[in-house]
């Protein structure tokens, strides 16, 4: 069967609001960017398109009516992923491998600053008989989780503080980065606490953005660009979704995705055959929990490591070093595709001065509270 | 690419309301699902879901809600979601997880509970629109139908008698249907005389909205033997979406349905559908869309599916059955979930098993879904 | 006839059984964007206006910054007249939330004069009764006076007849 | 430069407000229609597996794993031990709470699940596997919902 790799990148920058342009604009900008990058014409050579959304983050009952035009498909098999771009991704790999298409187009954006009351919509992704009638902030699930991540694995507030840190130090030499900065420990430990232990510098701030990966089969890749990168392994999960019936500590969704993406790879030893990682952190104590799930440093160590400088842009394994959610801003949906276009670009080598040396990367999403479900992808040159 | 072949399904009664919640619901279509192929949830290695507009469940990422009753608690769980067309989109999405070799056996499940959304859910169909094109008309849903309606009778010169006979045929259809919620003898003068909505819709033309869930379970060809020796062949799938603007079309003619069925046509190695196609499911949320998709499916020139109902083509006993199940007028409309009396019920006639609804020595079925404001077509074809 | 799972609620048991109810509240500020804000603040003018692609000549009517046939940025505004004519039409006894209504409301598609084929949007007919309705009827916006102009498509009341089309 | 023509002037972009609100009504489900119906006596039910023995707090209608239908119901007592807890600060419009609330995830004893429900103990008084019972509205007070329980406590 043909191998899948990424023959193009189009994405916009991330920024808090984004006034001048609708949620059609900013698609098509991602959009034209990606196919300019590729050196295709969507309307002749793109066979499939995939857009990833919610409809309550859009506002519109049925997103998927609103997305074809902006992406040039018109009259053209098109479908909405309701998941985290790299699930996208997952259903582009699959239609290529079926040999029923050859270039495919995956988008994934946050126009999040349209939303009013973005915790209500999130507070409305509860059980509506359980949970939802309790009210109150939605993020106290996570002031939940990271109480019990902290217990069990003895990772410390301030393990998660250095997180934010080194993250937002990352985000700096970002261009695209919207909420980058040159913090202390101090200054997260002492932000407003919010859901103990969670503090307010613990979240990830919401922004708007866009990203346009275009898919290829094996063929089409060698046509099309001389700096290949291909998809070695694929795979997304989900824990139950009962608050009461999960795993608190670990992200059990996490360890069940990388395992079907390393098999997938054909990865033993994710730490040695892996350079580096961009994983989800849209609550700082998630990084930690993440590389621990994929088992990129020993189980309970991300805190004490990530406070050694493990984890930096010159550490053992870097991870986020384009600064993550915590440094580029929460792009909801957007999120996985944010992860994985940081690795294509530093596989590309057009990572700037956060370029690393290396071969093959990891990108590891998180749907966000309150559900358990998250995708891995690993690429490779 | 893999051969991949439908083994099992399964489906809850569709009703205005039930009691079960969308959990629920997925765990008995998925559990009769499973019972039908001989499988354990173990069996399963991924796990599709369809559902249509959260608005109607009332719950925001409603896949993530709904994924235990799916089965795909610590499971390789995805939902996709194309409005209407999620019906047979779904399995579609189930054929190229097999397909690409990613996964073995997929459990497909679509869910919906219209119920929820109280009084009627006819308040969510209200943030399908444009906000700022369609919203300050505040329109109902009905009326962009009725134009189409409207448009397609006039183009044809087709008349509301020769439409109401497809109502006629498939709420009697229904009444051979353990799911059914609306069955029923009716005349065409019955909907000649129903009450009228948005001219030219009336009361008997159109589905009612229900609640209800549907299951597929798609295995790879070498490991259908084990499960059955009776298994349906997914030959051909397509689809295919419009521009957001639907009055950027004429809308006498679904072109993006056309397209679909081309590509999957071609795929089936289909040259001559009306003659090699035995039994066919095409989305019937109105009586005339039954007519207007089987033109787009290409069963028939434009302008003469209406002939073919007046003559009896269309009947179970007709060269052509056409919603031998009762489709979405007779059995009801829980939009994603009309995957059971479309790729369901095309599995059940190709496998012999569609009890007193079976067309006689079916072998090749074509199943269809629409959705969206009018946008979207999903096609597949099967074979036993 | 063997049954399928499921247990079905009439609306009077539906209140018996234990239930939860929710009203979320979910508010939205769509930015318009380039070609929305445009098109609106020239309705607030009385004016309709549309974008042309030079690639495909067509005109755009809404405006759109990029053609969706050629997948090209659209080229320059152009103005267009506040005539048209009907494309489909429907008479609706129906309003927004499904109540039964007396007064028909008379909607349909009207594709505007000097926009490409198939170009228009959906709004009210007025000054008619059902049965003046037809396909291909010339319509003309009915405008309101301008102090009452707000920037959105309700700024047009419904579309007349248009005099000596008849 | 993604379009040809830009407007210039700030204050000419517009935004369109807007809704996408509706009533809801959710039925409990037939597993949940039970365990409602008795706690509005001040009871717990939980669904038992015969299969993996997994016993279901709030009960389910089917298992998980086995995916089989539950009929088993057992009787839960009130007890249960905090397994992990938050100390809230700020309300859904992220305003400052002038008393702190305490969110808990509450394992019911002898169970697999249990609730997550609000703690009416002192913030510093909190501690993982402090046992703990749910405090009830008065009897004619409750509806047959998750809320007729006011909180957990000592």
């Amino acid at each position: 069967m043909t191998r899948v790799g990424i023959v193009g990148v189009g994405y916009t920058d991330f920024r808090s609001v984004t006034p001048e342009v609708s949620w059609k604009e900013i698609m098509y900008k991602a959009a034209s960017r990606a196919y300019h990058d590729a050196g295709i014409d969507p309307r002749r050579d793109v066979d499939s398109f995939i857009t990833c959304a919610e409809d309550y983050w859009e506002g519109f009952s049925i997103f998927d009516e609103f997305t074809p035009d902006q992406m040039g498909a018109v009259l053209r098999p098109m479908i909405t992923t309701c998941g985290d771009g790299i699930y996208g991704l997952a259903n582009a790999f699959m239609q290529i491998k079926t040999g029923l298409m050859d270039i495919v187009a995956v988008e994934a954006h946050s126009k999040i600053s349209d939303l009013i009351t973005y915790k209500d919509v999130v507070l409305f992704a509860f059980d509506p008989v359980y949970n939802r009638p309790l009210g109150g902030h939605p993020y106290y699930v996570a002031g939940l989780e990271m109480r019990k991540y902290l217990g069990e694995s003895g990772t410390t507030e301030e393990g998660c503080a250095h997180v934010v840190v080194k993250n937002k130090k990352n985000a700096m030499r970002n261009p695209l980065a919207g909420h980058e900065g040159d913090l202390t420990v101090d200054q997260v430990m002492q932000s407003q606490p919010m859901f103990e232990p969670l503090k307010k510098l613990d979240i990830a701030p919401l922004s708007d953005g866009a990203v346009v990966l275009i898919l290829a089969s094996e063929e089409k890749v060698k046509e099309l660009t001389d700096t290949p990168v291909w998809i070695k392994g694929i795979g997304w999960a989900s824990d139950t979704c009962w608050l009461e019936q999960r795993e608190w500590s670990r992200a059990v969704y996490a360890e069940l995705a990388s395992q079907n993406a390393y098999k997938m790879a054909k990865i033993a030893y994710p730490k040695k055959e892996i350079d580096f990682a961009e994983v989800d952190d849209k609550f700082s104590y998630k990084e930690l929990q993440h590389v621990e799930a994929a088992r990129l440093c020993p189980p309970q160590s991300a805190g004490r490591l990530v406070s050694e400088g493990y984890f930096d842009q010159n550490g053992a394994f870097p991870v986020n070093v384009s600064g993550g959610s915590l440094g580029c801003g929460n792009l909801i949906e957007a999120s996985g595709l944010q992860r994985t276009l940081e690795v294509a670009l530093q596989l590309r080598g057009e990572a700037g001065t956060r370029q690393l040396d290396c071969e093959t990367g990891l990108a590891l999403s998180w749907r966000g509270v309150p559900t358990a479900s998250g995708a891995c992808i690993v690429l490779g040159v | 690419m893999r051969d991949v072949a439908c083994v099992g399904a399964g489906m809850t009664i569709f009703s205005r309301r039930l009691k079960e919640t969308g959990k629920e619901m997925c765990f008995e279509a998925v559990r009769m699902a499973l019972d039908e192929a001989g499988l354990e949830l173990k069996d399963i290695d991924t796990v599709v879901c369809g559902s249509a507009p959260d608005a109607f469940d009332g719950i925001h990422m409603k896949g993530e809600n709904l994924l235990d009753g799916c089965g795909g608690a610590k499971k390789t769980y995805m939902r996709v979601f194309t409005g209407g067309g999620t019906g047979v989109l779904a399995p579609i999405a189930g054929w190229w997880h097999v397909a690409s070799g990613v996964s073995d056996v997929c459990m497909v499940i679509c869910e919906e509970k219209m119920s929820s959304c109280f009084p009627h859910p006819q308040s969510a169909f209200g943030h399908i629109w444009d906000p700022i094109l369609e919203r300050p008309i505040q329109p109902n849903l009905v009326w962009i139908f009725a134009m189409e309606m409207n448009r397609y009778m006039h183009v044809h010169n087709i008349k509301k008698e020769d439409i109401a006979l497809v109502s006629v045929k498939n709420k009697g259809n229904a009444l051979d249907h353990p799911s059914a919620q609306l069955a029923a003898k009716i005349t065409v003068d019955d909907v000649l005389n129903s009450e009228v909505m948005a001219w030219p819709v009336q009361r008997l033309d159109i589905s009612p909205p229900s609640d209800g869930a549907a299951a597929l379970i798609f295995a790879a060809g070498d490991k259908v033997g084990p499960i059955t020796d009776n298994p349906v062949w997914v030959e051909g799938v397509g689809w295919c979406i419009d521009s957001t603007m639907w009055t950027n079309r004429d809308l006498y003619f679904p072109q993006y349905v056309a397209k679909a069925a081309k590509m999957a046509y071609k795929m089936a190695g289909i040259h001559n559908p009306f003659k090699e196609i035995d039994v066919a499911e095409p989305y019937d949320p109105f009586d005339y869309k039954e007519l207007h998709h089987m033109e787009g499916l290409l069963l028939c020139k434009k302008g003469e599916a209406a002939n073919l109902t007046r003559e009896g083509v269309t009947q179970r006993d007709g060269d052509l059955p056409t919603c031998p199940s009762g489709g979405l007028l007779g059995v009801g409309n829980p939009i994603a979930a009309t995957m059971g009396v479309k790729a369901g019920e095309i599995y059940w006639q190709l496998a012999g098993k569609a009890g007193k609804r079976q067309v006689p020595d079916a072998r090749t079925g074509v199943c269809q879904a629409w959705g969206d404001l009018m946008q979207y077509g999903s096609v597949m074809v099967m074979r036993s | 006839m063997e049954k399928y799972p499921g247990e079905a609620l009439s609306s009077k048991k539906m209140k018996e059984v234990t239930h939860e109810k929710w009203n979320p509240r979910v508010k939205y500020a769509w930015s318009c964007g380039e070609a929305m804000s445009r098109f609106l603040n020239e309705l607030k003018k009385g004016k309709l206006i549309g974008r042309k692609c030079h690639s495909c000549g067509k005109i755009y009517f809404p405006p759109a910054m990029f053609c969706k046939f050629c997948f090209k940025p659209t080229d320059e505004w152009v103005y267009l007249p506040d005539t048209g004519k009907v494309m489909t039409y429907s008479i609706s006894y129906l309003d927004m939330h499904a109540n039964r209504i007396e007064e028909p409301i008379l909607v349909g598609v009207i594709d505007i004069d000097g926009a490409s084929e198939n170009m228009g949007i959906m709004h009210y007919f007025g000054e008619m009764s059902p049965d003046d309705l037809t396909f291909g009827m010339k319509v003309k916006a009915v405008w309101k006076p301008e102090g009452e102009r707000t920037g959105s498509v309700t700024d047009i009341k419904y579309f007349k007849p248009l005099e000596g089309s008849e | 430069m993604t379009f040809i023509d830009r407007i210039e002037r700030p204050e000419d972009f517009r935004h369109w407000f807007g809704d996408m609100e509706a009533q809801y009504v959710y039925t409990s489900g037939v597993a949940g229609d039970k365990f409602f119906t008795a706690l509005k006596k001040g009871k717990f039910l939980g669904t038992k597996c015969d299969q993996c023995g997994k016993v279901y707090v709030p009960p389910r209608m089917y298992c998980e794993e086995c995916f089989k239908a539950l009929t088993e119901w057992i009787d839960i007592p009130n007890k249960g031990i905090v397994d992990t807890y938050t100390v809230v600060h700020v309300d859904r419009d992220e305003n400052l709470l002038e008393t702190p609330e305490i969110r808990a995830f509450i394992r019911m004893e002898g169970t697999d699940g249990g609730l997550v429900h609000k703690l009416d103990v002192p913030a510093e008084a909190v501690k993982i596997g402090m046992p703990v019972k749910a405090v009830f509205k008065k009897e004619k007070e409750r509806e047959g919902r998750i809320t007729d329980i006011l909180y957990f406590a000592k």
